[in-house]
């Protein structure tokens, strides 16, 4: 891990307010594990801390990352030009961790889909996807998953399945009652707590990728921290002990 | 490369450079990046006598120029930080300054006192903004008066030379550095953050109230560090928005013996190692034997 | 555009924004750029029983997000203002607020009692920032005693409504703003200048030390503002580093029933303007009646 | 006098750390007197306040600076390319007077060249113009006023007089002595008071154009001071009372 010159080759605009980041590294980030993320610094000096992002994608120097503009950040970094340098600190943060089972399955909302996006290149064919997002049009945020035959479901119903997306795999799980199953969540902290409910019964193998506010990203300012079910200790750091989280540990 | 060597409380430092508290994590955190021996002293995170969780999310904000925290001094605890911790640094040969906090007077007493001396501990630094809860509430650092104290009665139980360090939330925070050394505090660590707060107008909320730091401080701490080192004897570590070499010399120049880097961590991890290879360059430009140079030196 | 009017102690102002004080000099110079009825009320550069000569230069200084000011309190005195320019904010039916100080309590009391009541006066504003010279120069807005005895004194010699501007510098605000209130003040101002310095590394010098203010000064006055509006019942005039519409609002939902800008009007000369615009179409596109809709509504 | 858009047409390097900027502005100026000066705004967000910088010339809407990066701003200004926008304030200030005589003196040093540029061309041939500056090179900043046979002294001698101007000028005012003389001067704060020095005995009419930080340019924040004569109201605004004062009431 290290902070690594980069340079943007490629910053294109998805659909709504999606774009994809391509960066060419400086140098290796080392192994890559699915569920890293790392601290990009957004060029210029508008914005004072870095920002999180997910690992989307590595490979030979070259870094993809996915992301949503809600605010300042994100704004400036849509209208980052190609060739402009930043800095990439990386890769930070625990992973998903793959224990052998019959059935995996992976549910993501939005953006989350680029917390699990190397999960699922990882996974393959052995991975049931859920995909729940607002309309059609941003089901092109999983184009290249679609021979994976994700289930989707759309709020507004244009495409798939009409409502959230844990609706949706309420009948999944209904209907493999018993399986030995292990489930990977990324998305909005709503979706996630419907998710708990759902499975609460069963208590489903469940490992969550949750989002917190973070200043370093490094497990130095104790920012990012997420309430567990440790009552020693119940603030754990989303950059260092996470982001990756035992569903069933966790206090959302 | 220049000596950057400096003496603080009968202890040798390679340099006077320092990791602000609670901006360095336990200190293992970083070491995938650099050496925690390239720090003059490591300041550990804030630790009391017994461990506290902190407060809930949101603990960071950005603003502009600087970031609000809201951590609430989470910590492991004194005992299990030399337990856990304090074999790494030892092993690393890096001195260390152990900054604690109570709620009480008790708390902090009970917390010095169970540090014991040690080759590698530098000194106590003393974070008097914390919150006294019999007081309802009103920090222990904001009155001349409860500083002498307070600081008298940690000197009590500790031999390890004790470092002050004030908060900017005062009506003058020169009076309370005469006090702390009145008290008998060997030195003053200068500033805390200062209390400020976030409204979000989109979702009509206040997110955070928390301590303001990074560059937005640098202005207020240097006046303190420069009012404070005319008026007390005694050495001060500036802190306060040093985001850079000119930032660093510029608290050395305005009194400081020795500095710490908080905030700038975050938006460079690797803004401790390259300030330290800054000030052995400035030093060598101007032709300086040592820091001691440069001490003070800026005028009215 | 929406009903951006007012009422601050009976008078009608057309909306709740003012100039901060001494950062709109004597208020005609501005004329060739807008006029001065865009205020909702004018306030005075500081003023003083007796004429005041102010401080050698430097007096001003730019810092990242912000500047600092050493002006040392420079004005005609308060009778010529009267003679001179009060005419002028009459004329164009300009609300005015008169901000004022004294060295001395006497000096506070001769100024106060000066300014004879008047129709286009809205308030008194009591510069509690200003070093006590008989106190060592300790400025008289420190403690909570000394501001209730002065606020005290000045109503007894004032039947214009007072508002008491506080200084960052204290212990804690809030306690300040009580002791205003029980004092007999009829608003606070909050925030002023906090104390900082530079340190130019190049000359080796203090060039200034000073007030900070602007940007930098945002979240700290956005603290103090929540804070004391929960604290005391009477009106708040939010001021620090308010630069636009957004800024504004924010300092509205943190309590403040009106606000001032400074250092924004150096940067943009029609920050004002402006910013009242942007507050109207704020109001307009989120269906508010009036700024009451938004005061105080940020939870924490 | 207003805040008028610009757009740079023109940034060129002339020498050392010298440079001049052309603006075109979206509306007139209004008339614009000698002596008289805008705050500029530095784009971009590194810098905080405006800067000022003395009118160099004017016409058409075209307003031209002559200035030299000596910090952070001037810094920025230097690298801002073509076609970049900004705003300009002005025409600030009170302006030179220009009182019929025989004898017309400019001195001017460095950059000080700048501020009574106007008045020179105003002026024309019946100014006998004084110029210091370091070098040889420095002397293209007078380009356009040589057949005005301007006297010149450079601080390494080489070329004209070797040494400081006021030097040079010392010749001049003893070979004129009686005559009725007018000085108006622009330079460093050493140079202004060597100047007051040589013409302390005849106290020649003299008005000096002079420099004070500055927060607003408009007479509001009483910062850009200089102390004068007048016990009741000793500091004048160099922004509104200024910039040009009577040599002889203010106290360097
Ligand atoms: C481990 C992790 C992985 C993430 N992966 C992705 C991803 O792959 N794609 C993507 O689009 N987003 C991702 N996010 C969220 C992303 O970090 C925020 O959307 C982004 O920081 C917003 O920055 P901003 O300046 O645009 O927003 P602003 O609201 O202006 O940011 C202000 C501050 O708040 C923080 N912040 C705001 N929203 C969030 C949030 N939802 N989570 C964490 N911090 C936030 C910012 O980091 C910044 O410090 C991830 C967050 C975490 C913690
Ligand atoms: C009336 C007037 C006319 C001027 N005309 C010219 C001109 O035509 N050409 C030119 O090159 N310069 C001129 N100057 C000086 C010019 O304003 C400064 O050199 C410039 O502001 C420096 O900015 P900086 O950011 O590069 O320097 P920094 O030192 O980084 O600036 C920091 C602050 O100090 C102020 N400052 C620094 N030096 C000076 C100075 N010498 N005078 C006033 N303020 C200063 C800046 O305005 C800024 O607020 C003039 C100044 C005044 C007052
Ligand atoms: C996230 C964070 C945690 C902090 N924790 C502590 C602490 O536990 N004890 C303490 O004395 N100061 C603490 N501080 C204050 C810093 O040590 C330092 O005084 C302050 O941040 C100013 O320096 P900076 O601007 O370089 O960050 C903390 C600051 C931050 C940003
Ligand atoms: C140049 C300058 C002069 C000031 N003079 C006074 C003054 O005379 N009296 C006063 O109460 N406050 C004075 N202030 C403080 C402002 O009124 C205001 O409280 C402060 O600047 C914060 O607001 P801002 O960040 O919008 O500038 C002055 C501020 C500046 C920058
Ligand atoms: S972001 Fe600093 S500890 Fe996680
Ligand atoms: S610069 Fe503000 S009064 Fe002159």
């Amino acid at each position: 891990m290290d902070d690594i010159e980069a340079t943007i080759i490629q910053n294109k605009h998805i659909v709504s307010n999606y774009y994809t980041l391509k960066l060419r590294l400086s140098k290796s980030m080392g192994r890559v594990l699915p569920g890293q993320f790392v601290m990009l610094k957004i060029p210029g000096n508008e914005v004072f801390l870095r920002r999180p992002f997910s690992i989307y994608a590595y490979s030979n120097n070259t870094l993809t990352l996915m992301y949503r503009v809600v605010g300042k950040g994100t704004e400036i970094l849509s209208k980052c030009p190609k060739n402009e340098r930043t800095l990439v600190l990386g890769p930070l943060g625990n992973a998903f961790h793959i224990r052998k089972t019959d059935k995996y399955i992976v549910v993501a909302g939005g953006i989350g889909i680029a917390g699990v996006h190397t999960l699922i290149k990882r996974l393959g064919k052995k991975a049931s996807i859920f995909y729940g997002c607002t309309n059609k049009e941003e089901l092109s945020l999983i184009n290249d998953m679609l021979h994976l035959n994700p289930m989707v479901s759309t709020l507004d119903g244009s495409c798939g399945f009409e409502g959230n997306v844990i609706a949706l795999l309420g009948g999944y799980i209904e209907s493999t009652k018993g399986e030995d199953r292990q489930i990977f969540v990324c998305g909005p902290a709503g979706m996630v707590r419907n998710l708990q409910k759902l499975i609460e019964k069963d208590r489903t193998p469940c490992q969550a990728l949750v989002e917190e506010r973070m200043a370093c990203g490094l497990g130095l300012c104790f920012g990012c921290v997420i309430k567990t079910i440790d009552e020693k200790e119940p603030y754990k750091r989303a950059c260092k002990e996470g982001p990756v989280f035992d569903l069933w540990e966790i206090l959302l | 490369m220049g000596n950057l060597t400096v003496e603080f409380f009968e202890k040798t430092m390679r340099n006077p450079v320092m990791n602000a508290s609670g901006t360095l994590g336990y200190g293992k955190e970083i070491e995938s990046l650099w050496g925690i021996e390239t720090l003059g002293a490591y300041v550990t995170k804030g630790l009391s006598a017994e461990p506290h969780h902190g407060n809930p999310t949101p603990r960071v904000w950005e603003e502009r120029n600087g970031m609000i925290n809201s951590i609430g001094l989470q910590n492991i605890g004194v005992d299990r930080f030399f337990d856990e911790y304090f074999p790494y640094f030892k092993k690393r040969k890096t001195p260390v300054i152990v900054n604690f906090f109570g709620f009480t007077e008790e708390e902090y007493l009970a917390c010095a006192a169970k540090i014991k001396p040690d080759p590698f501990i530098v000194a106590l630094e003393m974070n008097l903004s914390c919150p006294n809860i019999k007081k309802g509430g009103i920090s222990f650092g904001k009155e001349p008066g409860a500083v002498f104290e307070i600081v008298k009665h940690v000197k009590g139980v500790t031999k390890i030379p004790l470092v002050a360090k004030l908060t900017p939330e005062v009506r003058n925070i020169v009076e309370i550095a005469q006090a702390a050394h009145e008290g008998g505090a060997d030195g003053l660590t200068l500033i805390n953050t200062m209390p400020a707060a976030v409204v979000d107008v989109k979702s009509r909320n206040i997110p955070i109230r928390g301590g303001l730091s990074g560059p937005i401080l640098k202005p207020i701490a240097l006046r303190a560090v420069y009012e404070c080192s005319k008026a007390v004897p005694i050495p001060i570590i500036g802190a306060g928005g040093i985001m850079n070499t000119e930032d660093a010399i510029s608290f050395f120049m305005a009194g400081a013996r020795a500095i710490q880097i908080g905030t700038a961590t975050f938006v460079d991890p690797y803004a401790i190692p390259k300030i330290i290879r800054g000030i052995g360059e400035y030093l060598d430009a101007h032709g300086c034997s040592g820091i001691g140079d440069i001490v003070g030196i800026a005028r009215d």
